[in-house]
């Protein structure tokens, strides 16, 4: 019998080196793009293009990891886009009809917009008890729709908006543009409390095995609230930084952000399945979305490529981790019928 | 055909909620107020041509005079338009044509060689020495934007003034901002020696001059193309940017709206070197296929742009 | 084997910690329990029999907060609790390790132990070291070596049901429910639980135990409760009982003697032949035959892949090499569907897994998979599907007023019969059996012995995989002993007792382990 | 007495049924133009090419699946029927081969979903974005156009006294026969089975993968057809085709009570979903709402819907409570 735990524990061993894999094949992925990239344009590998890319991908990367926190509960969220939107509008017309607001306070308005857009997908998911798509199909209409309602044909330029704010956001620290500092500081704070929180590790719990969270006795039904609520303040976030970013605020803006978040989680190893996957990963599969992006535009590699390279991207990401989890497997993968 | 006033157009853009959108079919409802017209604006929230057929075909149903238009797609809606000419009904296109056995008349904001010269001289005001340009189009399918591409590309090869541009890329960002922003940023990262970012989408252009000016690329790059000066103030105030070019979609609505009339009440015919007069706009030739073109470009620079409340 | 009782000391017993006081609770219109009432106290071992679909799981879940009973009173040390969830029965010292192990894959061991209270630093980061150093001292206490980094996914059965326990004992335990704890595991774990459940008892830890395997029963308990349709029928110290008294309790109507098969079988010829047949890291060159009307046994300890060897042989999983013949042709089974379509059906271990639709009715269950043969142009016939579900709910005699009924709501025995009838449906030549009467209570038992003896005599060839010994030789005309992959001996009927084919089942072979 | 077996009526359709009754009345009330034969059949065409996206999509739901690339597999169909056009051949030729190139589409999703046994919705995600491309890529930068007359009358055309679009009966005919292939035949059974559980279908000797790879091809075959209507009604065929569509086809498919999880639903209960969804845009379209504010009616709509099974359990328990008192009694 020892033998063979021996040789088991062996494979534990394995078994933890290829989980930490899961962030590792994304950076792998990412590295062999960067390479491809250098040795095939001489404007890719430039402290400005790498600053730019990261630029790019700092605000879906937040969005990323707020849809990660839905998935690794096992549920979905597709307004995310019309969350960022609502977040955006709102605050941005705040800001230009109040052009003498306070800073801090223009900072909560648009966290507590999304926190209360997503409290409600979340009621509605957690004790409502509708399946997480269906909800949030539901909501990410009505967001959008009353977005425009509350419009009504107009937009939020930017010579409306306090200068200090896109000053703000296109000031850079020692060559580190400010966006980039935000996004990896939240994104850092997200996967610290995801991992190091008892609360953080109920997500996962929950998101894992939701028959063991209800035997086990977990407020499961507050613990998938808390992380849509999540999700909605940081979509409250991403929307504001992106509507300060582009400068002029739409009705569309981030219209299908939601199939965008949650391909740049599904690249960075986050399983729709639940439970498996890393807001680090999420925010790594926002930069490899935003590296193709920049890359091919570097290359003059048509638009259409972009979409069908993308798309591979997504499957293989998939593939790959599905891979990983099934070499991890025992008991709860080998049984899948074939 | 004794009737002269009274009339029901219906009137649809791409989508609705887009202020340029807005302000064309405000210019119309006035026109249609001061004819004695009823006019209806309508549509979804977001371009897509199945849903523009399905406004139209509405519309239809509704037994209209007139239907005014900005197709999305010009063959998608070609269809229910044949049909409602069939029925009687006068169809005018503005902004977007559509197939042109589908409609009447075409009233189009600037023909496409006009709108070419306009964004290229803009570029000139930009950088006068000349060098590299870029284009950002919304999509590859969308005919107003490659044509202009194709006749700018075009001018810079054959026309001595413009000569002194050299067209480098062509960039696609569907009428998004976010993407146009990623785009432009990207355009500048693939040229470093880039001197103008053009583009035809008054989406792209705003979120280009942003990009140019958030990635410390004033003065060096400049965005220039079709926007609407709310949009773009704040760079010509800055002195990000020197020049941008656009109509007054106001006028453009109003005009379509007075030329719809005029054909429904049977005293104009859209046909080669028909003249349409608009009392207080002006007047405006027919061109071949019922294309009337409204061309009046304006160019907002630092001191022009004031004067515009759109 | 389960020898040595230690008696708690007398003067622990005499205030009960826990009372339940006329606990009645129905699902919809199923009633799961009447009126149960008895004591537990500190530092007993309270043993809970009754059949399958008694009420027992319920009755733990009601305790522990997972379900709330429709009247009746939970008293803790004399006073009245109603919990709304596991974590506040724990909170109250009330840990139960529920039938089935359910753990959370994607979390480490030591987390799954430690979720419920995570050891924190300040500003309540997770202390991970003390999380790792308390997982790994519960294991070792189990003697399990599970690593307290390992990730749950990658466990043994087995494995997860020691996570289970560690995770139950690392509160403050003052009652400890047990609901099946040993059935995924082989005896010697077994006996390594009981050790820690006696040490834990001797504290003043009162246990309640539940298990269909009477021997533990008998081994364990100070005290025994019977729960016989969904009534409680006595509460008995252990002493005062003997085992014939408990079986009569538990079905209410005397013990019968275990069936054997009486006619004296006649073998016509082999029907299924397996040569060589291995799969890489599970089992190695397993050799051997049955005959029509033929029972033959196979047996082993948890684990020694019996399963896997059935259902390799059902396409589930193909072999990496090995020869099969069934009825002379040589086949490639690759596929259920195939091995259905030639004869062989397969009754699998997990009845509600993979033997049963829970969500669907009899009838649809019963005809799931000859639905091809029932049908014409690709349409199903419903009316001869619906006569098909009658007959064979009716012949296996599964009490339920219609075949309309959704069988989640049959109780374990009736699932079984279900079962049965859907294999039998596709007229197999060859029929395994994957512990045909794990989980089933006596009175279910001896019907389905005495549906295998009917198969057998009707021509069926059929290999039984079972883990009680007693049924094992009872119904078969040989056995073979798998151990570890291998197929180490075959006994004939007559030369096999318990003792040979354990001595046989518990040889240490080289093991690959995948 | 008839305790948790299964319930005889459909009570979803029937609400939907009464829905789209109320509906109906609504629309009339807010247009004068909505009830006549002849409009509402024409409606009915901007819902024809959902819809059979819907019909395939409640297929491969049923299995406990998910495919959001439907609406891009249309694009690649109209961009192949229009190569095929330009190489001259006939309809009848072309229009096969786009079906099968739809079903090949799906087979791989299904592939790549059932036999790789990769999550459905990322995958499809993926393949989203990679069949648009494709279309792009082949279909070039400004589509085609000059399609004959022979390729456009699956679209356009009209039956019965020029009242009843062909795309209608074309829906209708594939309605009644998923509906048939879905609750009649094994093979529905088949997948309704492996939604409420793979493992025990696949021991009971259904083979899951090449089912649910079936479900996927069929349910790329349906767009196929959809892109057949699609160049006849549109006479048009981009990369952009359809772009858009696939939520208002999820929510089609869901408002008509398939359970997102697989192994519940009709068939019946998708087609009135559509009914219901159409009737209702075709009323606030004939009264010339606004684009947002129909956004908002199909979202509340949807949230209300999925509410359903709340509401549902709010109504069993008081069914329980009157039957437990009649019981009593
Ligand atoms: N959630 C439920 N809904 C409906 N009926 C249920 C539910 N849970 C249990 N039952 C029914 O209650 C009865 C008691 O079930 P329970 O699981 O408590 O029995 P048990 O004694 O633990 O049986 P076993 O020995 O098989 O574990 C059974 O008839 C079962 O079908
Ligand atoms: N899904 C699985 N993943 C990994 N290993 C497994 C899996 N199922 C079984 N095993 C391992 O394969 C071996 C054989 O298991 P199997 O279930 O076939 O044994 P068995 O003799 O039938 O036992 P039982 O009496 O429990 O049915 C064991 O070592 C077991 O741990
Ligand atoms: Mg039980
Ligand atoms: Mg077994």
């Amino acid at each position: 019998m020892s033998g063979a735990i021996g040789a088991v524990g062996a494979s534990r061993q394995f078994t933890k080196f290829v989980l930490r894999m899961r962030e590792t094949g994304v950076l792998v992925f990412l590295a062999i793009l960067g390479i491809a990239f250098s040795l095939l344009t001489s404007t890719f590998f430039t402290v400005q293009n790498i600053t730019a890319v990261a630029s790019s991908a700092a605000i879906l990367a937040i969005a990323a990891c707020a849809q990660a926190i839905v998935l690794l509960t096992r549920n979905l969220d597709v307004s995310v886009g019309s969350m960022m939107g609502f977040a955006a509008y709102l605050t941005a017309d705040f800001a230009a009809t109040h052009p003498g607001i306070s800073p801090i306070v223009l900072v909560f308005i648009p966290m507590g917009i999304g926190l209360v857009l997503g409290t409600i997908n979340g009621l509605l998911v957690a004790y409502g008890k509708v399946q997480a798509l269906i909800a949030t199909l539901g909501t990410m209409s009505l967001y959008r729709g009353l977005i425009y309602i509350y419009a009504h044909g107009q937009e939020v330029t930017s010579s409306r908006l306090p200068h200090w704010l896109l000053g703000f956001i296109d000031a850079r620290i020692s060559g580190i543009p400010v966006l980039v500092m935000l996004a990896v500081g939240i994104v850092v704070v997200v996967s610290l409390f995801l991992q190091y929180f008892p609360l953080g590790r109920r997500i996962y719990a929950v998101g894992s095995n939701p028959v063991a969270s209800f035997f086990f006795g977990l407020r499961s039904e507050r613990i998938v609230l808390l992380a849509y609520m999540l999700c909605g303040l940081l979509c409250g976030v991403a929307g504001f930084l992106y509507a300060v970013r582009v400068g002029t605020v739409t009705v569309v803006l981030a219209s299908g952000w939601e199939m965008s978040s949650l391909a740049a989680a599904v690249i960075g190893g986050v399983s729709v399945a639940g439970g498996s996957g890393t807001v680090i990963g999420a925010a790594l599969g926002a930069v490899v979305l935003a590296t193709i992006d920049n890359g091919l535009v570097l290359l003059n590699v048509s638009e259409f490529w972009r979409m069908f390279i993308q798309g591979a991207a997504i499957v293989a990401a998939v593939a790959a981790d599905a891979m990983i989890a099934s070499s991890i497997g025992g008991a709860f993968y080998a049984r899948r019928p074939r | 055909e004794a009737k002269d006033s009274g009339f029901k157009i219906m009137m649809t853009p791409k989508w609705t909620g887009f202020p340029y959108f807005e302000l064309t079919g405000e210019g119309a409802k006035a026109a249609a107020k001061e004819l004695g017209d009823e006019l209806i604006y309508a549509g979804a929230d977001h371009a897509e041509a199945s849903l523009q057929v399905e406004t139209l075909q509405n519309f239809v149903t509704q037994k209209p005079d007139g239907i005014i238009l900005s197709a999305i797609d010009l063959n998608a809606v070609a269809p229910v338009l044949k049909n409602a000419r069939k029925k009687g009904i006068a169809v005018a296109t503005y902004d977007a044509d559509a197939a042109v056995p589908a409609r009447d008349m075409f009233v189009n904001q600037l023909s496409y060689e006009q709108a070419a010269r306009v964004m290229l001289d803009c570029a000139l005001i930009d950088v006068p020495e000349g060098g590299e340009i870029a284009f950002i189009a919304a999509s590859p399918t969308s005919p107003n934007h490659m044509a202009h591409i194709k006749i700018m590309t075009n001018l810079t090869q054959t026309e001595d003034k413009y000569k002194v541009f050299k067209v480098v890329d062509t960039q696609f960002a569907n009428d998004d901002d976010a993407k146009s922003y990623d785009v432009a940023v990207n355009l500048m990262q693939a040229h470093p020696n880039l001197k103008v970012i053009i583009s035809s989408s008054a989406v792209s252009a705003p979120a280009a001059a942003r990009a140019i000016e958030a990635s410390g690329h004033v003065g060096k790059v400049y965005a220039t193309g079709f926007a609407l000066p709310s949009a773009i103030k704040r760079y010509l105030e800055n002195g990000s940017e020197k020049a941008f070019a656009f109509w007054d979609p106001w006028e453009l609505g109003y005009v379509t709206a007075y030329a719809l009339h005029e054909k429904m009440a049977g005293k104009f015919q859209p046909t080669e070197g028909a003249v349409l007069t608009v009392e207080k706009v002006g007047t405006f030739k027919t061109a071949k296929d019922g294309e009337v073109v409204y061309g009046k470009p304006l160019i907002f620079t630092k001191d022009t742009v004031e004067k515009y409340k759109f | 084997m389960l020898g040595d009782i230690a008696l708690s000391p007398e003067q622990n017993c005499k205030i009960p910690i826990l009372s339940l006081d006329g606990i009645c609770k129905s699902f919809g219109p199923v009633r799961a329990l009447e009126d149960i009432t008895f004591d537990v106290f500190p530092g007993r071992v309270h043993g809970l029999v009754g059949e399958n679909g008694a009420g027992k799981s319920t009755l733990v879940k009601i305790i522990t907060g997972l379900e709330q009973a429709d009247a009746g009173r939970v008293l803790l040390s004399g006073e009245a609790v109603r919990f709304h969830t596991p974590i506040e029965a724990r909170a109250h010292g009330i840990v139960a390790v529920y039938q089935d192990p359910k753990l959370f894959p994607h979390l480490s061991v030591a987390e799954n132990i430690a979720l419920g209270a995570y050891p924190t630093l300040p500003f309540g980061v997770i202390n991970r070291k003390r999380m790792y150093g308390t997982a790994k001292v519960l294991l070792e206490r189990l003697g399990s070596e599970v690593d307290p980094q390992a990730l749950v996914a990658g466990l043994s059965v087995a494995e997860h049901q020691f996570v289970e326990i560690a995770r139950a004992l690392s509160s403050d335990v003052k009652i400890l429910i047990l609901d099946e704890p040993t059935s995924a595991l082989t005896p010697a774990e077994a006996e390594r639980l009981f050790r820690v459940v006696r040490t834990l008892r001797d504290h003043g830890t009162a246990v309640i135990l539940i298990t269909h395997r009477l021997e533990e029963i008998e081994a364990m308990s100070d005290d025994i409760s019977v729960i016989r349709d969904r009534r409680h029928v006595a509460t008995k110290d252990a002493k005062s009982v003997d085992r014939a008294s408990l079986v009569q309790m538990m079905v209410g109507r005397p013990l019968e003697t275990l069936f054997t098969r009486r006619d004296q079988p006649t073998f016509g010829k082999e029907v299924l032949r397996v040569e060589n047949l291995s799969l890489t890291g599970v089992f190695d060159n397993v050799s051997f035959s049955v005959r029509a009307g033929e029972v033959v046994g196979m047996g082993g300890l948890v684990g020694a892949g019996r399963s896997e060897i059935a259902q390799t042989l059902f396409g589930i999983t193909p072999p990496t090499s090995g020869r099969v013949w069934l009825n002379d042709h040589e086949i490639h089974p690759h596929n259920p569907r195939q091995m259905l379509d030639l004869g062989l059906a397969y009754l699998p271990e997990d009845r509600d897994r993979d033997g049963l639709i829970m969500p669907e009715t009899i009838t649809h269950n019963i005809t799931l998979p000859i639905l091809r043969r029932l049908s014409h142009w690709c349409f199903v016939d419903r009316s001869q599907e619906r006569v098909l579900a009658e007959d064979a709910s009716k012949s296996y005699r599964a009490l339920t007023p219609t075949v309309e009924q959704i069988v989640s709501a049959l109780s374990g025995g009736n699932r079984q019969k279900v079962a049965f009838a859907k294999w039998l449906a596709t007229n197999p030549v060859t029929l395994i059996l994957d512990e045909p009467t794990h989980g089933i209570d006596i009175g279910s038992k001896a019907q389905v012995h005495e549906m295998v003896a009917q198969l057998a005599s009707r021509g069926l060839a059929v290999l039984l995989i079972s883990s009680d010994l007693p049924e094992l030789l009872a119904m078969s005309d040989r056995i073979l002993v798998i151990a570890e992959g291998t197929l180490v001996t075959e006994f004939l009927k007559n030369d096999a007792t318990q003792e040979k084919v354990m001595m046989a089942a518990a040889q240490q072979t080289r093991r690959v382990r995948r | 007495m008839s305790m948790r077996t299964r319930t005889a009526i459909p009570t979803w359709e029937l609400v939907l049924c009464v829905l789209i009754v109320a509906a109906g009345v609504w629309s009339s009330k807010l247009s004068p133009y909505y009830l006549s034969i002849d409009q509402i059949f024409e409606s009915t065409r901007h819902f024809i090419i959902p819809g059979l996206l819907a019909l395939g999509l409640a297929m491969v739901v049923s299995t406990g699946e998910i495919d959001i690339s439907l609406a891009s597999i249309v694009a690649v169909g109209t961009v192949a029927l229009s190569k095929l056009a330009a190489a001259g051949f006939s309809i009848y030729v072309a229009a096969p081969i786009v079906i099968v190139i739809g079903a090949l589409c799906g087979t791989l999703n299904g592939v790549l979903v059932a036999r790789y046994g990769l999550p459905s919705l990322a995958v499809t995600l993926g393949t989203m974005g990679a069949y648009r491309g494709l279309a792009f890529i082949v279909g070039s930068e400004v589509g085609y156009t000059d399609f004959d007359d022979s390729f456009l009358w699956i679209g356009s055309e009209k039956l019965f006294g020029d009242i009843v679009p062909i795309s209608f009966c074309v829906f209708v005919t594939a309605a009644i026969g998923v509906w048939l292939l879905m609750h009649r035949t094994f093979f529905g059974r088949h997948c309704f089975s492996i939604g409420l559980n793979p493992d025990a279908s696949w021991f009971a000797g259904v083979e899951v993968v090449k089912v649910k790879i079936r479900t996927y091809a069929l349910a790329g075959a349906l767009a196929g057809i959809a892109a057949l209507v699609w160049v006849g009604q549109y006479g048009s065929a981009r990369g952009d085709n359809a772009d858009g569509s696939i939520l208002f086809v999820v929510t089609a498919v869901v408002l008509g009570g398939m359970d997102i999880n697989g192994g519940r639903g009709t068939i019946s209960g998708v087609v009135l979903s559509l009914l219901l969804l159409g009737t209702i845009r075709n009323g606030m379209g004939l009264a010339n709402f606004g684009g947002p504010t129909q956004t908002v009616v199909l979202g509340v709509l949807l949230v209300g819907g999925v509410l359903r099974p709340a509401l549902a359990a709010t109504l069993a328990r008081l069914r329980r409570h009157t039957s437990d008192k009649q019981a009593g009694a």
